[in-house]
């Protein structure tokens, strides 16, 4: 992308809509973050373009004063990847739920990712369908007591982290709702990012699911529950940064800092290594045992596909004799009658 | 007899290549039809061939079939039945001797009529007896023999051998014909460039053919069809999926757009993907996306960024593009959805024809939903028809779903071809930068059409989807405001009909009978309709491209017969769908589901029946 | 004047519950229906609810409603204009007050009614004055304050408190029908068995808004309305999807099947997954699939395995799903489609109501795809076609879509409880283990239906797919065979008409008018024609349940009448099948496309209109 | 499952429909393997029910005689997932191409997996759409030249082992249409696993990708080119036995044995372990470089979803006094009308 900078505010991004989300929702304070970092992007607004499936998150374009598209259920990576293989110029966002992404839209994902389109995913999960008023999802705990579960589920939730690398993906971060500085963070680096970005964003449903990632989000336990990686930098966590990850054979183990360890035996964040094994287990850790990996956890270039595509075009152009309709379809056998 | 005293000439002849799936039959026809094309004949084909990519050698299950219909006068359909037919083993016969002429001619490879090959084929003993082929004239021929012979010197392994048995016989069809075998050894040139020996061989096999052919007796009738008298210009062979493809073409440098494709893979709608996939020197997006879904949302997502968008598919896919394609009608963009009907319900019958997609087309959506729908009727016409199906969601604002058929996908004949300057201009609703308020459903008044905003655009951001809006998009739950766009939505539909233009009618203006169609069976009942009127029935044809809207003089039409008669490859779907919009008439019915397409013969003698009721 | 002197006995009265989505106006709505059916009223209630979870507090887009008719004698609608409305904010007022009969009554709670609430609900001024409402008999009442007042010693935080200002509504309309509270307190301990306080805190706001009206002079009037007189039995009041979910249930315990359910939510169907995945004590396998297409070939797959097998959703769910239910027909598998329709096209107005999926239901599925196809018409008669749905499936062997719609999904009404044993008995052609072939598509002479060999079942292995089929179950592209299959389909279909009852008729046998409806409409076209009767017109109706195949005497009724009028919630999509079907007749139209039901004024003037004409 | 155990001979499975492959495809040899695999198994043939889609590979119902489904195109999962759910009793197989599977079914795919539902899923991966002659698929390697990419493809493949663990997977195998000794004892291995069992069977099409698993099937190269991995021994491959892998810090490496490297520095292969980081890195093992593993990947125990949902049926059943429609429809507020 090549194009002017310009300079706005975060409001400049909000359209007149009004917000109709409930009142605690997560979903605000994602908007929040959302228009944060569209303003320190510098990219001039008309460039931005934000498609999303059905879900109370997918409402989200509405709220943006972009160029928006609130699409059908499940959809909007496949329509994404459209829009921005048209026009590679665009910074284009896809914006879904759980349910959305990974459940009836989980194909469009995995292939979207396959394919390493560069679109940003911001992946609300409340780990319940919201809209349809409270239905677990793909990404529910089993056992979840919810309206279709009355007895509680019995199957495995997917891990969205898992599934990406799974699919190849080559950009991963994690963020939650409450902690907006880190997700506005977050969500810049998925734009620059070339290729699929994924961003979990850990959003509570205040109405049906309401505390699902408490021990996450409140103040007196975040820091001991969550860690924050950082590229570059070792994997120490705790309201007194007291803990770390180290490798034990071939896994992740949390150790107390003191008594012989020290931050140079931490294992140190490197999210460009091809390799997706400690990614995968970064994205797998959880609670209790393990913090909950916030921040990217992967994040490796690689050719995106509407590049490629694109380049092959330019190519191909470049070396054809035909160069329009009438060359084409005059190729080949042809005769005169007269 | 000396040749010349055997010469017929004909002002029309059908001829078809019969074999195994590997024998390379479907390029055999090719050949011979492109030879025609040259010297001058107007021709139509149809390829036949099994759903398995290799069905089980010898059985009938695994016959690969091409028919040609060459002729000096307009020819219009493959033709009912074969003058000639070229069998290379007993299943060959066995699934085509029904669909020779009384008294015709049968070339066989006698080398492979092995008691095995023949109990194979299903027949218990000798099959000319078994299907009373006595009346015809069968050339049997060892040309498997012939071949070895001819090649023995070729230093070539015995497997490369036999694949160019299929020249032998064409070699000999070419004599038949009276051909000039150049172009033929041309195509050996082009394809073989690298491989000479291959080149040597396959041009020895068709000469070799040819000589045969000449130094043996039995050989008759000799078959003259003079070149047709058709329009002066330049001309080729095309077929309905590629005449798609580059009618899109057409469509996308008439509108100054970029073409976007996204589709999956399906028969017989494939061949759209794969032709368009190849002219990424045009500029060409092509997307094989994960399935039809992800097909038709990746154009609409195109679409919406500004691109000329495609999707391609045959009936099991439109079934599942159906939820997305009331979001293209719910969010006014323009959307060219192709679908190739094949023989359904489900997977059906999925290398034969039928007509049977339409009201799926028409209906096949959740709530009120009405899209416009085209239909081609001849291989070469798919061109004018993709054009016009961009022309008209571009200009209109609108999805719109082109329906050809797997009888018009493959089948092929001659095209003249067009220059691009004659085609009318497309001009799409494109909205330029500026700041002042854009209003997303601001109609244009006379196509009702709203205006394009594309990302990009400074100044023109807005928000669209699949919720009911206001003109101002806004989501919106008022209940008038709800019955406005409905019926807005529907009127801009019906107001296409100022691109349709008027039905044309072949044959009189009124009379006893009018005789309707659609779509792909355009050539059958236009024969058959001829021939009618050359027994002095007052019997007019009219064909339908354009299906909803249908063209504004529809009901005039039918008011001007005493009777008329709906013939369709379905169960009758475009009859119920005229029965609902014009309550006064009364309409008989000719259908037939047997994934082929019409015989003439057929449709006369029902048209006959319904005549003398 | 004194109580006595108030009291209005009336025949019916509409009572409208509105306010905020957190208000629990849901709740209220549904207690004064429980608590009025126990006191042995005949009722209908209309749910009326935004897409938005929670849309902003205070909007007009945020008012949630719940309209419940309750009579003396026989209620068929939720009726047209509400008597009372209560109204717990201006925004409720904004949005209900035009559905208010002239000189009603508008119970508000005025502490809401402050100038940011005006305005957040569109008013510039006094909503009375703007919405010209001085004609109505307004009960203004400071119930926050009171209800703060009532429980400031019972320890509550605020929030709590608040949330049952709902209560203290619901109590002041009890006291002006004069009934009893407690059904309401037995719900409370019921409900909250495990917070004591809270059944205190709702048990006495009840009774405080109870008191309030019966001290406050301005209540007026008193509305009487005596049990009706319905049929002797046990009742309940069902909703839709109750209804549907439990006639699927005792068609699974009839026939001896387990149920399986696999389903994707979607609104308004998910009701029913979620009333049967509670039902696992009646062994229901419930599945919820990752969409409605796994939800549908899950389905499809536990009825290749053997159990009554049925998927649920509505509008785009069904185009979804239309694929896999071509499947269906080919597989000749039984299976029970649920469609509640709601407002499209696309997603449209997903909480509202409409009719406009039946061509889609019809025509949806690629190929001749023939399907059966019927309706339900009231909320509890869910019941009984949602069982025939599934006996016409078990025992004909097809694929059945039942349509219902949001406005049944959701609304209810007493139901007289039926014993499973005074049912019909339902066989499925089940195959016993044996060593004679099993010939897959050998048919019943009556029905035509195929026999259902499952897996497990010794000696009864073979083999089905999408693919056309032999009768022995072979895959066959002979073409006679395809053309035999797809008419076998058909028939099959056809005959299910076996098990159709001839068209009812309410009103005279012949006429003037014939009005025609079907579906969810019935309550309101019955409403329209009895008073059209009244009035002295010769109007009859017929409201149609099945739709394919249509009832043996549907052309023999049409025939009755002079004129025929097809009322729809859709843009005419009976109409054309009728038109399809009946080549001889002339059909007007009554449509409605703004996600509500009709209202019977509008159909009287309509009819009267046309009777005029 | 508990039935009587019998005796068969692999021809008792075939049926009298004509196998309509291509001579020399691939799917023949597959057909011979399964129909021993089921032979051996000794459960009653009736107990069988295979479900596939569309594909060339998606006919090997027709010529099992078995209860078989030959269904739509990309469908199987769910089908085959409703089969088993209805009846947990029966043995139930998918059969699937690559396209079948992981193009238009991925969602389906992934999803039986996530549940770990009891079905066992033979894989066909011969790189391209087979039955549409000839296109691209979700596995042709990156530059793939086909119908629909005559300038070669631009997009990365799934490796489906990599999507199995993503999606949660219990079970993954690889074998080799060529090997049918091999792939006998794998499918055996997989009806045996109880949960989700996807074994990948790398499949030739002669006629559209003529050769693409050669250097894996042919007799000079496969011992070099490939790796057959079995519980507890050591990942030892090589004509001569003589390579071996081992672990390089968190990455596998090929090293020669001898010179100081015996058998007891290679890895030992243990398909049961939880965390999936060595499965994951076994799985993505290619040409060159490394062997391409074939053999059980992965077969970690657990609960599958047929045996949680018809457990809590039972227990439900057990403690509901409501027993029949006629106590259900009975249960609540109801009101006697005289
Ligand atoms: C085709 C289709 N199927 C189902 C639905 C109903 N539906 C809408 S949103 C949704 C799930 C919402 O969950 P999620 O994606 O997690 O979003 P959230 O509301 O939690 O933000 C469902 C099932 C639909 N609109 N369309
Ligand atoms: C809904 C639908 N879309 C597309 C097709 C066409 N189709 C049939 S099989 C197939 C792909 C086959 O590839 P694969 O699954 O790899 O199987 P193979 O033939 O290679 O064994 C496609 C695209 C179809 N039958 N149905
Ligand atoms: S229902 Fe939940 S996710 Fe939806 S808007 Fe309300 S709080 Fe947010
Ligand atoms: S086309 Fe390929 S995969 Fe299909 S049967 Fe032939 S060889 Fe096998
Ligand atoms: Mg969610
Ligand atoms: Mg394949």
């Amino acid at each position: 992308m090549n194009q002017e900078t310009v300079e706005y505010s975060p409001k400049d991004f909000k359209s007149d809509q009004e917000v109709r989300w409930c009142p605690g929702c997560g979903d605000h304070a994602v908007l929040s973050a959302v228009t944060r970092a569209l303003a320190e992007l510098k990219i001039p607004k008309e460039q931005f373009a934000f498609i999303s499936g059905i879900g109370c998150s997918s409402r989200f374009p509405y709220y943006l004063d972009t160029f928006g598209f609130h699409s059908i259920h499940g959809r909007a990576s496949a329509i994404a990847s459209g829009v921005k293989v048209a026009n590679p110029d665009l910074s284009v966002w896809q914006i879904t739920g759980d349910g959305d992404s990974m459940a009836i839209g989980g194909n469009h994902f995995i292939h979207a990712i396959r394919r390493n389109i560069d679109i940003n995913i911001i992946l609300f999960n409340n780990e319940i369908y919201g809209l349809t008023k409270g239905q677990y999802s793909p990404t529910s705990q089993k056992g979840a007591v919810t309206k279709t579960s009355p007895f509680g589920t019995v199957e495995e939730p997917f891990n969205p982290g898992e599934l990406v690398i799974g699919a190849k993906g080559k950009f991963f971060a994690r963020t939650i709702d409450t902690n907006v500085k880190l997700s506005t963070e977050i969500y810049k680096m998925a734009a620059l990012h070339e290729g699929t970005s994924v961003v979990e964003t850990l959003q509570n449903c205040v109405i049906f699911n309401d505390g699902v990632h408490k021990l996450l989000s409140d103040r007196e336990t975040r820091d001991d529950y969550t860690i924050v990686l950082r590229q570059g930098e070792p994997m120490i966590f705790g309201k007194d940064n007291d803990k770390g990850l180290v490798l034990d054979g071939l896994k992740l183990k949390v150790v107390k800092l003191g008594n012989g360890i020290s931050e140079k035996d931490i294992l140190v964040h490197d999210a460009q290594e091809n390799n997706p094994g400690v990614h995968l287990m970064l994205a797998n850790m959880k609670n209790p045992g393990f913090p909950v990996a916030l921040g990217v956890i992967r994040s490796v270039a690689a050719p995106t596909y509407d590049m490629a595509l694109n380049g092959q075009i330019t190519k191909v152009k470049k070396e054809t004799k035909i160069k329009n309709v009438d060359d084409l379809i005059r190729t080949g056998s042809t005769w005169e009658s007269q | 007899m000396s040749k010349s005293e055997r010469v017929i000439e004909r002002e029309e002849v059908v001829i078809r290549f019969s074999g195994d799936s590997g024998d390379g039959m479907q390029l055999t026809g090719t050949l011979f039809s492109n030879t025609s094309a040259l010297f001058g004949n107007d021709l139509s084909t149809f390829p036949d061939y099994p759903a398995e990519i290799r069905a089980p050698q010898g059985t009938v299950g695994g016959v690969s079939g091409f028919q040609v219909h060459v002729g000096h006068s307009e020819i219009n359909t493959p033709g009912d039945y074969a003058d000639i037919l070229v069998a290379m083993n007993p299943a060959a016969v066995k699934a085509n001797s029904k669909f020779v002429r009384k008294g015709g001619t049968i070339i066989i490879d006698e080398d492979n009529f092995t008691e095995k090959n023949i109990k194979k084929a299903g027949y218990e003993s000798d099959p000319v007896k078994e299907d009373k082929l006595d009346d015809f004239n069968i050339i049997s021929a060892p040309i498997s023999t012939l071949v070895k012979e001819t090649l023995k010197d070729h230093g070539l392994d015995p497997k490369t051998v036999m694949r160019t048995k299929n020249m032998f016989a064409l070699g000999m069809v070419y004599w038949l014909f009276g051909r000039d075998l150049e172009y033929t050894d041309d195509y050996f040139k082009g394809k073989f460039s690298k491989r000479p020996k291959i080149i040597e061989a396959n041009s020895a096999v068709l000469h070799a053919g040819f000589n045969y052919a000449e130094t043996i007796d039995a050989m008759s009738p000799v078959y003259k069809v003079s070149p047709a008298s058709i329009e002066k210009g330049l001309y080729r062979t095309i077929d309905g999926n590629t005449a798609t493809s580059w009618g899109l073409l057409a469509a996308a440098e008439k509108s100054g757009l970029d073409l976007f494709i996204g589709s999956y893979p399906i028969t017989p709608a494939s061949g759209i993907l794969e032709s368009l996939a190849a002219r990424k020197n045009l500029g060409v997006k092509s997307f094989q996306a994960e399935d039809e879904i992800a097909g038709i949302c990746t154009a609409i997502g195109a679409s919406f960024a500004g691109d000329l968008a495609v999707t391609t598919t045959s009936g099991p896919g439109l079934a599942l593009k159906s939820e997305a394609a009331g979001l293209a009608v719910m969010t006014e963009l323009p959307l060219v959805i192709v679908n190739v009907q094949r023989g359904g319900p489900s997977t059906g019958l999925p290398t034969k024809t039928e007509q049977s997609d339409l009201l799926q087309a028409l209906y096949g959506r959740n709530g009120e939903s009405p899209m416009v729908v085209i239909a081609a009727s001849t291989p070469s016409d798919c061109f004018d028809y993709a054009f016009q199906a961009a022309r008209i969601a571009l200009e209109h604002m609108v999805p719109v779903i082109l329906l050809t058929d797997g009888f018009l996908a493959n089948g092929s004949e001659p095209w003249k071809i067009p220059s691009v300057k004659d085609l009318p201009a497309i001009k799409a609703p494109l909205v330029k930068e500026g700041e002042d308020e854009f209003i997303p459903y601001e109609r244009d008044e006379k196509t009702l059409a709203r205006k394009w905003a594309v990302p990009g655009v400074k100044g023109r951001e807005h928000r669209i989807g699949g919720l009911e809006k206001t003109v101002k998009g806004t989501v919106s739950y008022i209940p008038e405001n709800h019955e406005n766009m409905v019926n807005m939505r529907a009127e801009k539909v019906a107001r296409v009909v100022s691109k349709v233009p008027d039905q044309k009618i072949y044959g009189d203006e009124e009379g006893d009978l009018l005789l309707i169609g659609w779509g792909g069976t355009y050539g059958h009942l236009l024969t058959a309709v001829r021939e009618l009127r050359d027994k002095g029935k007052k019997v007019s044809l009219a064909h339908f491209n354009y299906i909803n809207p249908l063209p504004a003089n529809t009901g005039k039409i039918l008011s001007s017969f005493k009777k008329i008669v709906v013939a369709e490859l379905n169960a009758g779907q475009f009859v119920k769908y005229l029965r609902m919009e014009f309550e006064d008439f009364k309409f008989y019915q000719i259908n037939k589901i047997q994934g082929l397409p019409f015989t003439c013969a057929d449709i006369e003698d029902e048209c006959i029946k319904i005549l003398e009721e």
